[in-house]
């Protein structure tokens, strides 16, 4: 190696000590970054825009006669939850006369894209426009373009950092994470070891289900790991695997986001020979599946639910604006609680495990859509 | 004076102790263990090092045929989503039963055959490089994938998938049965028969390959059907851990299967390489991964640790090749 | 030629299990022109590596002018005014012939551009010290082996070298073109630059060089005054061995026709070519250097497409569109770039040799016997006198003449009818040139046919039994091997080239 | 444009040297051209002011991106950890202009000395080290996504409101006697950004010697090597522009995007690649230009907008893109076809 220990070493040191010195600044404004929300509620965490405003879309001069073209802006279709999503709106919107065409454009989680989107869909000229934000700073400024384009806009799934839209329907994912959390507290008794199982380093609402479980854990909960494992079955389970091993007999619970990822910590569990743990879930089938057969068993859990129909809601507020109606500028949509009196009326012993229970779509669509053995007809074609 | 020359004998004492490539990785594969139980003794739970294994079969599978497909010179960056697609045709056709296996399991090898041909196809008729081909497959698989379900996985995996991805025979769970088996076979093809033998000429020297009558272009083609067969199987078998069909399973497994067996000691130039090196890769990584989540760090820094050691796993792999 | 300009003072150098230069001692003085002789793998190369910068010594000292030198790199050897053009040619085929020339020392104008204009003039300038007229502006990637070469030896004269080592500068010229490289290297000499010539070819030491030192197996043998020894005592002192036989004895061919050529064209490149291969016999293909030789020898292994015409085997036509179908007719073909067409590097020489008739022994069985592999290779490494340490050992660490000899050897596994040559002894050491000859003569006298392409007159008159003589190509004359001379031949190969034999590189 | 893919080699004017300047174009620039035209006319609204500077806009991040992954791909290498720094520059700006609005031009510098940094280890692995780029950089994306992560574990932080100005605004309307309506509409920011880095790193590449070592190194770097290049500081050159061109990018997004996001920057890496590759820049180094490279960006962005336009399933538009990227070097290499053993 033919390197000179130079002046270049020295440089590369240098810098390298000047990064380190930047990053421990950089984290610093990180702390400070939090501080902007304030706690409306015990349990949630709502932005503090947050009003009783309400929108006068005649006023505002954006309604207008139909049919009308509706565009979406997806942010992604990473899982069977954001498919079923736009699934119930285009079910929806099939079925009203006035809706000429629905333009769905997916963004393949990538912000930058959705910002395209978002340029593309107005530069179409679609009549209302309905955005689920990959990241609530980032798309604010072109969902004010939108609105300033005359355009009716309507955000849900996730808040958006401005005031300019006329209407935002939104789910606390604090609130989703602080209610799992506050279950295991009472579970484990206020005292105990826990694990924490994420959904995708970086994305808020795993960032914000895991600060609401925090929260709702209190003080008394040790938490032994957290470990991002993307909502997914494989990785959940093989992450608590790990943990199995790495602290035997210590935990005595684990806080899972939901996803697929429960029931693979519970499968964990059950592949080392142990009785599973109180685990959190979510409307999940495959988790539901296990919870409702297992119930007699002793097993219990709660599913907060994130629903798959906001679509459906925020399309609704889209054609009532339209219309010239008046409508509420912000919505907080409950997460419904699936719990162990409840869990039989969602669960679908006869779906495959992606199905998400909270939905609006007919148990027919639903066979439909995931091809299910439930109605006589799609036994029938599944042995054909 | 002195000083250099007993630095130049300790370089020379050095050289003459140079392993072939695949022996390092699995005395990486030794020393992490070894580190992991001086962290803690849990680590050695047979229980627990058996899952990792497991962990890693699926890995070491798709590693066999990025292997293959590494040593013509080549990459297959399709691996992932043919695990995907084979995962969700396979959930969906199975639906849960056993009655279908038998096909499912031929269309499924069928899926990573066919991409495999493709690719192969495509790189040596219309001479598109590797890296392009292989992308661009990833991108039409995935809209395969998409397609076929309409985004929405149907179906669910049968028992007996399920006993492959997370069954045992005896102590062994049956994953790692096949992992093991079909390494030994790779490894066999690799070293003992013609076609390893002008996988490895091809590789090194194409031109002189073909002017030894080598048929280049089928040899490079059968590499490309290798790998995707293996993604086939690992995508079966990673079907029977997940148990039901999702359109995530094969994320990220590419670049992992073209890490392990690099740090297993394949050159990415090619010419060179080994199965036994790539599967203590895929090991090597399974337990890295492992450990880390083990003790505990948090996710931000096992990635710079990850960054870290594969960047030294690679510099000790050159620093070896440069010493032979 | 005075006092010693460079010194090279007890060089050492040693790569794993082989001590490539043992404890060498050279000086050459200003304007003096050394040759340095030694079979392949004596460490000829290793040293001027280590004296270009390229590699670096374990032990030693390099003297420059007087005071100690001491560098890790080509960039401050060329600082120092060393510089080497090298054997394998150093060009960047995506770049021009000025850009290639002129690489590592462009001139420049404000703001770290190119000067385009001073890059040409000074590449034309160069080229014209070489009597060469060359469009500089031409990709290196599209010239011919001869002109690339040119564009090397160009790129060391830009460069106002003050000791300028060359490895076989004159391997791929014509005899025209070395005329005018050895002027140019005397013209060097009386611009007081030291000169390092590396040569196989005898008559060109004698020709220009002053002095000689003579490498052999790593160490230094001797250094004398060039007119104080004899080409027999060089190559003696070589090998370490009289070199009687240098070509072996002809043998006695049949007349039956193995292989036949009918009215074979190629446009722009071969016309109406046709030739006959018999049992036994060498059929030597000469001619000037690009006449189309080696295009023929592809062509008739299915190496290379062409236009129109038949091939014959035993008389039956047969198709030769790829080398399997030549393979499968029995036709073996042994290139004149045995590095890029003729081995896989970093394979072992057991892959190596093994390779080619790897499906003939396993005979439609999945496993490879490996004990009649083994076998078989070891066979042959004691019949060819392979130098290897084991045969599992990779063929990029062995010397140029073992290489070839490994070309050779892993066709007979074949055991070909037909065998083309290339080109067989280009670049190799006089011991390992003597031997490969020994193994062609063999070859034929059991029956095989050879077709040698080759460049080397006195290879073409030593060895074949009949020649054929190529220009612009066509087969312009046929000779019986035993009778023709030098002279006879050059005749024949100059006669088409009447166009432009001063600069024939332009074509 | 296309008089500086032919600077390298001058040929003087022949049919000769335009048919060989036509086999030199990539695949992108027909690619380009075929779907502008197929844009334009299966939608009236694709060719609109507002929507052409939508798609300049949104193909700034990618297209400076690509300009580094040119480079490394013209030595022979490649960068794998541009997403990863993009993020870190998105998530360091936002956060450090958050806390210290004033100082923006000082936290521009300090992410550019990032990229310095980080280009510099990239460089020395690959170039002094002499670790296959492909790894070397997986590995050290790896530890950056870790670093950014690290940094702000979501989106969070923002860019002051001038800095947003700096992607949003435009120059103009200019007036203009030929165009419809007497004015040129406005020219964005963006444009310009873009055409000046293009200038400028064509220059680099093709007049400075610099560029030539560039290519030199690319196309063989035995010989750069021999020939007195320093070839690892040529290589720690390139690595650390690329990092340079990503923090560029990465700057131009966090105007866009205002805030900082640590997954923001993960799809630029294969899309600078693929841009790179249809733009016709070879993997194996030496070949390749700029401006390829920026028609394939804009291929990409026009390709996106179409499919959005035409209301084209996301599904298929999977689909759709593996084709084209496979179909354009197919037909790249088919024009080019010549038949050689």
């Amino acid at each position: 190696m033919s390197f000179k220990p130079s002046a270049f070493r020295v440089l590369l040191t240098a810098l390298f000590i000047s990064l380190l010195a930047l990053s421990v600044a950089a984290q610093d404004a990180e702390e400070e970054a939090t501080e902007e929300y304030s706690y409306l509620n015990p349990m949630g965490r709502v932005p503090e825009l947050w009003t009783d405003e309400q929108t006068d879309c005649a006023a505002a001069g954006v309604a207008r006669e139909g049919p009308w073209t509706i565009g979406v802006s997806n942010f992604s279709l990473g899982n069977s939850w954001r498919v079923q999503m736009i699934a119930e709106l285009e079910a929806a919107a099939a079925g009203n006369p006035d809706i000429e065409e629905l333009i769905i454009t997916n963004a393949d989680g990538n912000v930058a894209k959705q910002i395209s989107d978002i340029d593309d869909l107005i530069a179409r000229g679609v009549d209302a426009i309905l955005i689920t934000p990959g990241s609530p700073e980032g798309i604010a400024p072109s969902v004010e373009d939108a609105y300033n384009a005359g355009i009716v806009t309507i955000v849900f799934n996730d808040f958006v950092d401005t005031d300019q839209f006329h209407s935002i329907l939104w789910a606390d994912q604090f609130k989703f994470g602080y209610i799992g959390g506050a279950w295991l507290r009472e579970q484990l008794g206020g005292q105990g070891n826990i694990v924490i199982l994420e959904g995708i380093a970086g994305m808020g609402v795993s960032d914000l289900r895991s600060e609401g479980a925090i929260a709702g854990l209190g003080e008394g909960i040790n938490i032994l790991a957290r470990q991002p494992a993307g909502w997914d079955y494989a990785q959940g389970k093989a992450a608590m695997e790990d943990f199995i091993a790495a602290y035997p007999g210590q935990i005595d619970g684990v806080y899972s986001q939901g996803g697929a990822m429960s029931q693979g910590a519970i499968d964990a569990f059950l592949a080392a020979g142990l009785d599973p743990v109180p685990v959190p879930g979510e409307g999940y089938n495959g988790f539901l599946k296990y919870w409702a057969a297992n119930l007699e068993n002793g097993f219990s859990s709660i599913g907060p639910d994130e629903p798959t129909w906001q679509s459906v809601a925020a399309l609704e507020v889209a054609i009532d604006c339209l219309n010239g109606e008046t409508v509420a500028k912000w919505t907080e949509l409950e997460h419904p609680l699936i719990t162990d009196e409840n869990v039989h009326e969602y669960v679908r012993f006869d779906c495959p495990d992606g199905v998400w229970s909270n939905t609006l779509m007919s148990p027919e669509a639903i066979t439909e859509m995931y091809d299910c053995e439930g109605t006589g007809e799609a036994t029938e074609e599944a042995s054909s | 004076m002195t000083a250099k020359s007993v630095q130049s004998s300790a370089r020379r004492a050095l050289l003459q102790l140079s392993l072939p490539p695949a022996a390092i990785i699995w005395i990486a594969v030794g020393l992490l263990l070894l580190l992991a139980r001086s962290v803690s003794a849990s680590f050695w739970e047979l229980s627990h090092l058996l899952n990792v294994a497991r962990q890693a079969s699926a890995l070491g599978i798709l590693a066999i045929g990025q292997t293959y497909v590494l040593i013509t010179g080549g990459i297959d960056l399709s691996n992932a989503m043919v695990v995907t697609l084979v995962n969700v045709v396979a959930a969906t056709l199975l639906r849960g039963s056993d009655e279908t296996l038998g096909g499912t399991l031929l269309i499924c090898l069928g899926i990573g055959l066919l991409t495999g041909l493709a690719n192969g196809l495509l790189i040596t008729r219309l001479k598109v490089p590797p890296l392009v081909v292989t992308l661009g497959m990833f991108s039409i698989l995935r809209g395969a994938a998409y397609v076929y379900t309409d985004g929405a996985p149907r179906g669910d995996i049968s028992p007996a998938l399920e006993f492959v991805g997370t069954g045992f025979v005896g102590p062994i769970p049956t994953a790692v049965i096949f992992w093991v088996v079909l390494t030994a076979l790779a490894a066999v093809a690799l070293q003992k028969t013609v076609f390893g033998r002008q996988l490895y000429a091809v590789g090194g020297n194409e031109k002189a390959s073909r002017l030894s009558g080598v048929p280049a272009d089928r040899v490079i083609v059968l590499a490309y059907v290798v790998s995707g067969l293996m993604a086939a199987i690992a995508g079966l078998i990673l079907s029977g851990y997940a148990g039901t069909g999702t359109l995530t399973l094969g994320d990220g497994r590419n670049l992992d299967s073209i890490a392990a067996a690099v740090v297993g000691g394949t050159s990415l130039s090619g010419g060179s390489g080994s199965v036994i090196g790539s599967a203590g890769g895929a090991l090597f990584l399974a337990l890295l991964f492992s450990f880390l989540r083990f003790i505990g760090l948090p996710y931000t820094i096992q990635l710079m640790v990850q960054g870290l050691i594969l960047a030294v796993a690679v510099y000790l792999h050159v620093r070896s090749q440069r010493a032979s | 030629m005075s006092e010693p300009f460079l010194e090279m003072r007890n060089i050492v150098k040693t790569y794993p299990g082989v001590r490539a230069v043992d404890n060498v001692t050279l000086s050459v003085g200003r304007g003096e022109i050394r040759a340095l002789v030694g079979e392949n793998g004596a460490g000829k190369s290793t040293l001027i590596k280590i004296l270009a910068g390229a590699e670096q010594a374990d032990a030693g000292e390099i003297w420059l002018g007087g005071q100690r030198v001491r560098y890790d790199s080509p960039v401050e050897a060329l600082r120092l005014g060393i510089g080497a053009i090298y054997q394998e040619f150093n060009l960047v085929p995506q770049l021009n012939v000025a850009q290639n020339i002129m690489l590592g020392q462009v001139p420049k104008k404000w703001g770290g551009q190119v000067d385009t204009e001073a890059m040409h003039r000074r590449a034309r300038e160069m080229l014209a010290r070489l009597n060469v007229s060359l469009d500089t502006r031409r990709l290196v990637a599209d010239l011919d082996v001869a002109q690339q070469q040119v564009v090397e030896i160009a790129k060391g004269l830009a460069r106002d070298l003050r000791v300028f080592i060359m490895d076989e500068p004159t391997a791929a010229l014509s005899a025209v073109e070395t005329e005018h490289l050895l002027d140019v290297v005397r013209a060097l000499k009386q611009q007081g630059v030291a000169i390092i010539y590396i040569t196989h070819r005898m008559r060109e030491i004698f020709q220009i060089a002053d002095s000689v030192t003579i490498l052999k197996d790593g160490r230094h043998v001797e250094t004398s005054p060039a007119r104080s020894l004899t080409s027999d005592a060089i190559v003696a002192k070589m090998i370490g061995r009289d070199l009687t036989d240098y070509y072996p004895p002809r043998g006695t061919p049949a007349s039956e026709v193995l292989f036949s050529v009918r009215d074979l064209n190629v446009a722009g490149k071969l016309f109406d070519i046709n030739l006959d291969v018999r049992r036994g016999e060498i059929l030597g293909i000469a001619g000037l250097e690009g006449q189309g030789q080696r295009e023929l020898a592809r062509i008739m292994f299915g190496a290379l497409p062409y236009d129109r015409g038949t091939f014959l085997r035993n008389g039956q036509p047969i198709r030769l569109s790829s080398p399997s179908d030549a393979i499968r007719a029995g036709i073996a073909y042994v290139s004149d770039d045995r590095k890029r067409d003729g081995l896989v590097l970093i394979r072992s020489a057991n892959e190596n040799i093994a390779l080619p008739s790897l499906s003939r022994r396993t005979n439609g069985k999945i496993l490879i016997d490996e004990k009649t592999e083994r076998s078989f290779v070891h066979h042959l490494i004691d019949r060819l006198a392979i130098k290897v340490t084991h045969r599992s050992q990779k063929v990029n660490n062995l010397s140029g003449g073992n290489q070839q000899k490994i070309v050779v050897g892993k066709w007979l596994g074949m055991e070909p009818q037909i065998l083309i040559v290339s080109e067989p002894t280009r670049g190799i050491d006089v011991g390992s040139k003597s031997e490969i000859h020994h193994i062609l003569r063999d070859l034929a006298n059991q029956g095989v046919g050879i077709v040698m392409v080759s460049s080397e007159l006195p290879e073409i008159l030593g060895m074949s039994d009949r020649i054929l003589v190529m220009a612009e190509g066509r087969i312009v004359a046929e000779m019986d091997g035993a009778t023709a001379t030098e002279e006879q031949l050059m005749a024949a190969a100059a006669i088409h080239s009447v166009s432009d034999t001063s600069v024939p590189v332009t074509s | 444009m296309s008089s500086s893919v032919t600077t390298l080699t001058q040929q003087p004017f022949s049919v000769r040297s335009v048919t060989r300047l036509l086999g030199r174009i990539g695949p992108a620039y027909y690619a380009l051209l075929i779907l502008l035209i197929v844009a334009a006319a299966s939608q009236e609204r694709f060719l609109t002011g507002p929507n052409l500077t939508n798609l300049i806009r949104n193909s700034t991040v990618l297209g400076i991106v690509t300009i580094g992954q040119i480079a490394t791909m013209l030595v022979a290498g490649i960068d794998l950890s541009v997403g990863s720094v993009i993020s870190l520059t998105t998530v360091i700006a936002a956060l450090q202009m958050e806390s210290h609005p004033e100082a923006t031009p000082g936290i521009v510098l300090l992410c550019l000395l990032i990229g310095l940094l980080i280009g510099a280890v990239n460089g020395f692995g690959v170039g002094y080290l002499r670790l296959n780029p492909l790894i070397f950089t997986l590995a050290s994306g790896t530890a950056i996504q870790g670093l950014t992560l690290h940094l702000l574990y979501s989106p969070g932080g923002s860019v002051t409101r001038e800095f947003r100005e700096l992607s949003r605004g435009a120059i103009g309307p200019f007036d203009c006697s030929f165009c419809p309506g007497g004015t040129l509409g406005p020219i964005p920011y963006a444009a310009i950004y873009l055409l000046v880095l293009y200038v400028v790193g064509t220059w680099v590449l093709k007049r400075t010697v610099f560029g030539l070592a560039v290519y030199a190194v690319g196309g063989n770097e035995a010989s750069a090597r021999l020939s007195g290049l320093r070839t690892e500081r040529i290589k720690l050159a390139v690595y650390i522009l690329s990092s340079i061109f990503a923090v560029l990018g990465g700057l131009f997004l966090a105007s866009r995007i205002g805030s900082g996001d640590p997954l923001v920057g993960d799809p630029y890496t294969l899309d600078s690649i693929t841009a790179g590759v249809l733009g016709g820049t070879s993997l194996f180094g030496g070949v390749g230009d700029l401006w390829g490279g920026l028609a394939a960006v804009l291929t990409l962005g026009v390709l996106s907008t179409m499919l959005n336009f035409n209301n084209v399933s996301p599904f298929y538009q999977f689909i759709i893109k593996g084709v084209i990227l496979i179909g354009a070097l197919a037909i790249g290499y088919l024009r080019t076809r010549r038949k050689t053993v």
